[in-house]
């Protein structure tokens, strides 16, 4: 009788090709990479004005020529001042400098949806865990709960709040953004540690004396990374939609200049009759690319997380 | 207790194959189905080359990734990517399979050839009922039927594989796993196809239950007189099923004798391993010990596919690809280990 | 002294809450069962699916609670435990698994679930400690190396996963392994391997199992006693050879009839009628005998009452059914 | 099997319930949790139109009774909830003997129709694309160019709102900016009006079905993905089904589950989103009149509006709720989770 010790030669191409395993993560995934330069870009050019590589101070109003279209333009129109390299993106007609604009407002934008989406993240993170952990009362409680948030219409509620709380600052919008920021998470981490909680390797950590906490963080969170920066990077998006549509409405903090303000400006004098394209359509450009970045994260990040996406059929 | 030994109406249609002997069903030839990865092909199914005569039950067993199922896919025509059919012949009916594309293809499958699959559990379409997942197969085949004939024809098949007519009603999650399995059987059947796969078949069952189902198996094949490749790993399970039995190792098969003659002699030094280490209720032995699949799938081995684990290897085994060669009546065998007539060299 | 492992009258039900809509089942139902320290031996648990026999496995791991009853380990009853002797008993009673791949986390390397009991049981004080002790068991199991330790789940085979198991749970040093199907994903050459290594941490190193099976065969071949489940009650118990060689039980004997011999001349045994629809076979009367509806020797009283277990044969051979209350008398 | 049944239908009904007291109670409590009072806020805006009012500290006072804004909170709750129990939401505080329910009545039709339209048929056209996108049997050429209809998916729907105005209204005159019908156009079952309603909606609602495509498009691809892995998949095929069939009763039917639990879960956000489209197109529905609410700090109709929302939001998904079980069979024998 003889107890076989030789690993199958064939067993595991992997292991001979080591070296490459660093380069094969799964998060070398394009879409996700090329999604996460543009939304750092955005959030480099809050370095801007601080760095003095611009004067960010023309972002208030009449620190600037009225007016003035983009340098590269050729507007034959009397109503507007002759391009000015001093003002590269043109100025509104309010006398802000609109680079000066995108380069503070922009990263707010971002920010504010950073903000809103991670204190709804961190909500998510404890009543999800506690509820797929505890279960009982508690668990059918925060899921009854968390189910009949999600289907209020949170820019209604929101549009209600901003009508009657004046002077809105970016923090407080942030937090009103999460509290409705948190049942999506919290549906999703419920459900997952309700799978995981009956994994083998889950009892075998319970067996090898793994406490709850390490079991919740060292054992599932990591299985769940890339369930929850989908997450995270989709309710970024949708904070941010829902702060840059409350600030188009004028509903928004209106000391600071936020992408969606700039538009409210532009929309409120009629920019958009008077063919001033460049007043609304820079910020428009921002959050696109702001939107795109954060898209093509959610995307790539679903591809990591469900590999039969990437196309390439396993097995 | 009793384990009454009653004669099988299979083993007196054994004895009278012999003018059925030209009445081949299926005759493949060479297969090969090959799965690309980044570091080569793994030949899953390497030069398979075997018969099926009409009215018979073909077992194909061998441990975990030794090609059976994707034997019974390539028959199915069902290799998904990245596997491919990379040669031979499926010649089922005079038709070969493995030029068939589009229609073709899609018409002869389950009128001519059918499949009862692995998992019954996930098999079946869990938001259609039973009855419209037969009528489903029906209707596409042979066109429009009335649909008092289509339910009378459904309820036949139900009876025939002993589930009772509520069941024609009923969605797959209100049956438990021995009823959808044989909810397969009967949907299996309902085109009177010339040859079905039956890819572990009870696998997933209850031991009870896995009888059950065995039984209905033999009593379809009994009453339709249609063929089977019957896809397995239990020893046990084939001796009960099976009329003739191919032995699979590494792609390969390497034993191919009728089921009898194989559990009363093996020749393959791999049959005489699976069926040694069949655990028994009969008797306590000792453990046989052994290991898994040891060798590289990805290359064409120069020689015997089973040298690595070979109790008996030889020099010409390490050179030579033994071929099949029938030892005894109707028993063939891929061994270098035996002459022309069976026997031993060393 | 207090035998190892003393279950007395288990009962899970489950389901049926408040806010639940799942009827109630009853998964295990006054459940006896006792294992003695030593000599080390190997307990067979079988039955069929939903036979209770997971749900006995969940129970003495601590995965569940008993919904009445008691569990006792070595003289401490399970629910009562402090956290440190709750510490001592994960310690002591350990598991291994049916399917090799699950128990392993994904995301880390194999050498996690050696570092993780090392790191919660504190087991080593140093590196090179904890390295010879692993080097060590897992030579038990036959397999060598830092490479192997190094690979993900992934790229290991089901045997190899299924050894590393082994091992840590022989790391461990337990006085009892729970042992929930381990055989019954692997391939014929490997079931031997696993259930080799278990004969011989039961004769070398001490260990009991409690096996968990449905497969009556390799039981057969392995095991001390067996206790053969029924829709969580206990049909019949005994020593693993007089009860195979000689059931009592109709549940027992219909299912040795139903194992395929592997022998074609063989054909399946006994009554083809005793095979009727089985599903039908899973809907248990509410009082009585749960196998009155699939069994052919029932009797009125089979309905009236439940049947206590009958002794049968030598050395505790019992069944609980009434063909065995005239010859046999009631046990206390 | 029907008490199941029954004990489903009442959770959804108490799921029903539970959120529209949740969204009733917020709106009862934030404004009360400002600064300022409305009452006193409208009487300024009036002083300061006018110049002066008198005895505006008693024009407060009678304001407040009449708007049920007096006496202690937990007495203005219990009135506040037995109002909207009744459906009887006060009268618009700017135009004041209008009744908040007319206005709603008014407007809500437009928005209930737009929105509607938008929401099915974004879903319907976003979930065949994504099914598409996964299918393996459609042509590569197809599935290449597919995802190129989800470029605006990362558009915010209002932007894209002001991007279709400024071309298509604006530059090249094609549509109108603004408005639910043409005026002289008489409202009636006739031709006129009706080709003037499409006209005059078809900006609106391609504003959210191209933005809002994207998201049903992938959540399907990826479910369709995974169905197209399951055994019975494999098993279609082997029937020798045609692809198309298989396509549509095995593989749309069985990945759209999800997604209209998906739908179910995402209609408030579509709702509120409408709200903004509304108002970017001058759309008399809920959120146009909402948004001149807030202009003229319309306390009643602000509260009546977003109350009107919450309860049409939760009943639409109610009834999704109760269709489900009949696209899914399996859903009354599972514990109720969705």
């Amino acid at each position: 009788m003889s107890v076989a010790t030789a690993a199958p030669p064939g067993g595991s191409p992997d292991s001979t090709r080591r070296g490459l395993n660093t380069w094969d993560s799964p998060w070398l995934n394009v879409k996700f990479l090329l999604g996460l330069a543009m939304v750092a870009i955005i959030l480099l050019m809050a370095g801007a004005g601080p760095l003095g590589l611009y004067d960010t101070t023309r972002a208030r109003v009449a620190s600037a020529p009225l007016n003035l279209p983009p340098v590269w333009t050729n507007i034959d129109n009397p109503f507007f001042g002759e391009p000015d390299p001093e003002y590269p993106l043109g100025t509104d007609s309010d006398g802000r400098d609109l680079m000066a604009v995108l380069l503070v407002g922009a990263p707010r934008s971002l920010h504010i949806g950073l903000i809103a989406a991670g204190a709804g993240m961190l909500i998510g993170v404890v009543l999800g865990f506690s509820a797929g952990f505890i279960g009982g009362w508690w668990d059918a409680f925060v899921r009854t709960i968390s189910d009949s948030i999600i289907t209020i219409p949170a820019l209604a509620v929101l549009i209600v709040i901003s009508a009657f709380v004046k002077n809105l600052d970016v923090v407080i919008l942030a937090l009103l953004l999460a509290a409705f920021a948190w049942p999506g998470p919290t549906r999703l981490l419920r459900a997952q540690v309700l799978s995981m909680r009956e994994r083998g390797y889950v009892q075998m950590a319970r067996l090898s004396g793994a406490n709850t906490f390490s079991i919740l963080f060292r054992e599932m969170l990591p299985n769940m990374l890339p369930y929850l920066a989908a997450s995270m990077t989709g309710n970024v998006s949708a904070a941010i939609l829902a702060a840059t549509g409350l600030e188009a409405l004028g509903l928004g903090p209106t000391r600071i200049p936020t992408m969606g303000m700039t538009i409210y400006h532009a929309m409120y004098v009629s920019a958009l009759f008077r063919g001033m394209w460049w007043w609304w359509g820079m910020p428009i450009v921002a959050l696109v690319i702001v939107f795109t970045g954060l898209f093509l994260m959610t995307v790539g990040l679903d591809e990591i997380a469900n590999p039969r996406l990437r196309g390439v059929r396993e097995q | 207790m009793t384990t009454a030994t009653t004669i099988n109406p299979a083993d007196t249609a054994m004895v009278d194959r012999g003018p059925a002997e030209q009445d081949t069903i299926l005759d493949i030839r060479n297969l090969q189905v090959f799965y690309s990865t980044p570091t080569g092909d793994v030949r899953a199914v390497d030069n398979v080359s075997f018969k099926v005569q009409r009215g018979e039950i073909i077992g194909l067993v061998g441990e975990s990734g030794c090609g059976k199922t994707t034997t019974a896919m390539a028959i199915l025509r069902l290799v998904q990517p990245p596997g491919r059919i990379a040669g031979g012949e499926i010649n089922l009916d005079s038709v070969n399979l493995a030029d068939l594309e589009g229609d073709d293809l899609r018409e002869t499958r389950w009128t001519k050839l059918s499949l009862i699959p692995q998992g019954a559990m996930n098999s079946l379409n869990p938001v259609m009922r039973i009855s419209s997942q037969i009528k489903d197969t029906i209707r596409t085949h042979e066109g429009k039927i009335s649909n008092r004939e289509l339910k009378e024809r459904i309820l036949q098949l139900l009876q025939l594989v002993g589930l009772p007519s509520r069941v024609y009603d009923m969605y797959p999650h209100e049956l438990s796993g021995g009823m959808k399995q044989r909810a397969c059987i009967a949907m299996a059947i309902a085109l009177d196809p010339v040859l079905v796969i039956a890819d572990e078949p009870t696998s997933a069952l209850d031991v009870v239950v896995q009888r059950v189902v065995g039984e209905t198996l033999l009593d379809v094949k009994e009453r339709l007189g249609v063929s089977m490749i019957v896809i397995g790993h239990d020893m046990g399970l084939m001796a009960q099923l099976v009329d003739r039995l191919a032995v699979m190792y590494a792609g390969r098969i390497v034993e191919f004798a009728p089921v009898e003659s194989i559990f009363n002699e093996q020749f393959h030094p791999y049959t005489q391993l699976l069926i040694e280490s069949i655990p028994s209720i009969k008797e306590k032995k000792p453990l046989k010990l052994t290991e898994g699949l040891t060798h590289d799938l990805r290359t064409d081995m120069q020689g015997c596919i089973f040298q690595l684990r070979c109790p008996h290897v030889m020099d010409i085994c390490r050179e030579e690809n033994p071929p099949m060669r029938a030892l005894r009546n109707r028993h063939e065998t891929a061994c270098h280990l035996y002459d022309d007539d069976g026997v031993r060299l060393h | 002294m207090a035998p190892l492992l003393d279950i007395k009258k288990a009962t899970k039900i489950y389901g049926g809450g408040m806010l639940s809509a799942s009827p109630v089942t009853v998964a295990l139902q006054d459940y006896d069962l006792t294992i003695e320290e030593s000599p080390a031996t190997i307990t067979t648990i079988a039955g069929e699916s939903g036979s209770g026999k997971s749900t006995l496995a969940n129970l003495v791991l601590g995965f569940t609670d008993l919904t009445s009853g008691q569990i006792i380990y070595r003289g401490r009853n399970l629910a009562e435990m402090t956290a440190q002797e709750r510490i001592d008993y994960r310690r002591e009673v350990q598991a291994v698994f049916q399917d090799p791949y699950a128990v392993y986390n994904p995301f880390y390397r194999v050498k996690h679930v050696f570092d993780l009991i090392i790191r919660n049981f504190k087991m080593a004080s140093s590196k090179a400690e904890a390295r010879d002790m692993i080097e060590d068991s897992l030579n038990v199991v036959g397999m060598r190396g830092e490479e192997v330790l190094e690979k993900y789940p992934h790229q290991l085979s089901g045997g190899q996963r299924q050894r590393m198991m082994m091992a840590r749970a022989y790391m461990l040093k337990p006085k009892l392994i729970v042992a929930d199907e381990p055989v019954s994903m692997v391939d014929a050459s490997l079931r031997a391997m696993i259930l080799d290594i278990m004969l011989r941490l039961r004769d070398e190193e001490g260990m009991s199992f409690l096996y968990i099976t449905h497969d009556l065969s390799t039981a057969y071949q392995i095991g001390d006693h067996i206790y053969l489940l029924y829709q969580g009650s206990v049909a019949e118990s005994g020593e693993t050879a007089a009860v195979i060689e000689n059931p009592k039980h109709p549940y027992v004997q219909l299912l040795l009839d139903s194992i395929p011999v592997p022998d074609p001349s063989v054909k399946w045994g006994g009554d083809e009628a005793t095979t009727i629809d089985d599903e039908e076979m899973r809907v248990s009367v509410d009082s009585g005998c749960r196998f009155y509806p699939r069994c052919t020797q029932r009797m009125d009283r089979c309905l009236e009452a439940t049947p206590m277990p009958f002794q049968v044969g030598a050395n505790n051979h019992n069944a609980s059914c009434f063909l065995y209350d005239e010859e046999a008398k009631i046990l206390a | 099997m029907s008490e199941l049944t029954l004990g489903y239908f009442l959770r959804r009904l108490g799921m029903w319930l539970l959120t529209i007291w949740i969204g009733a109670t917020l709106i009862f409590t934030i404004p009360r949790l400002a600064p300022g009072d409305p009452i006193t806020a409208m009487v300024e805006r009036m002083i300061q139109q006018a110049g002066y009012i008198e005895n505006s500290a008693d024009l407060i006072e009678a304001w407040r009774a009449r708007f049920g804004l007096d006496g202690p909170w937990h007495v203005q709750y219990r009135n506040y909830l037995l109002s909207m129990v009744r459906v009887d939401l006060g009268y618009s505080l700017a135009n004041f003997p209008a009744r908040v329910t007319d206005i709603i009545g008014r407007s809500l039709p437009w928005t209930l129709g737009m929105v509607s339209i938008a929401t099915i048929l974004s879903f319907c056209a976003g979930n065949l694309i994504g099914a598409l996108m996964a299918w393996r049997r459609v042509p590569a050429a197809i599935r290449n160019i597919l995802p190129v209809s989800l470029t605006f998916t990362s558009i915010p729907f209002f932007m894209f709102g002001i991007l279709l105005i400024s071309f298509l209204a604006f530059k090249w005159k094609i549509f109108p900016a603004f408005g639910n019908y043409g005026r002289g156009v008489e409202p009636g079952w006739n031709l006129d009006f009706i080709l003037s309603v499409l006209h005059h909606g078809l900006l609106p609602v391609l504003s959210i079905v191209v933005t809002s495509m994207g998201f049903w498009a992938l959540g399907m691809r990826g479910m369709m993905v995974t169905t197209d892995g399951e055994d019975y998949m494999i098993l279609a095929n082997a029937k020798g089904l045609r692809s198309r069939r298989i396509f549509w009763f095995y593989g749309i039917r069985n990945s759209m589950l999800p997604q209209v639990t998906a739908l179910a879960l995402n209609l408030g956000a579509v709702a509120g989103g409408s709200l903004l489209v509304e108002l970017i197109f001058g759309y008399p529905g809920l959120g146009y009149f909402l948004y001149q609410a807030i202009i003229s700090a319309d306390y009643t109709v602000i509260q009546g509006i977003v109350f009107m929302l919450i309860v049409g939001v939760a009943t639409a998904v109610l009834i999704l709720d109760l269709l489900y079980p009949v696209i899914d069979p399996r859903i009354t024998y599972s514990k109720g989770q969705t």
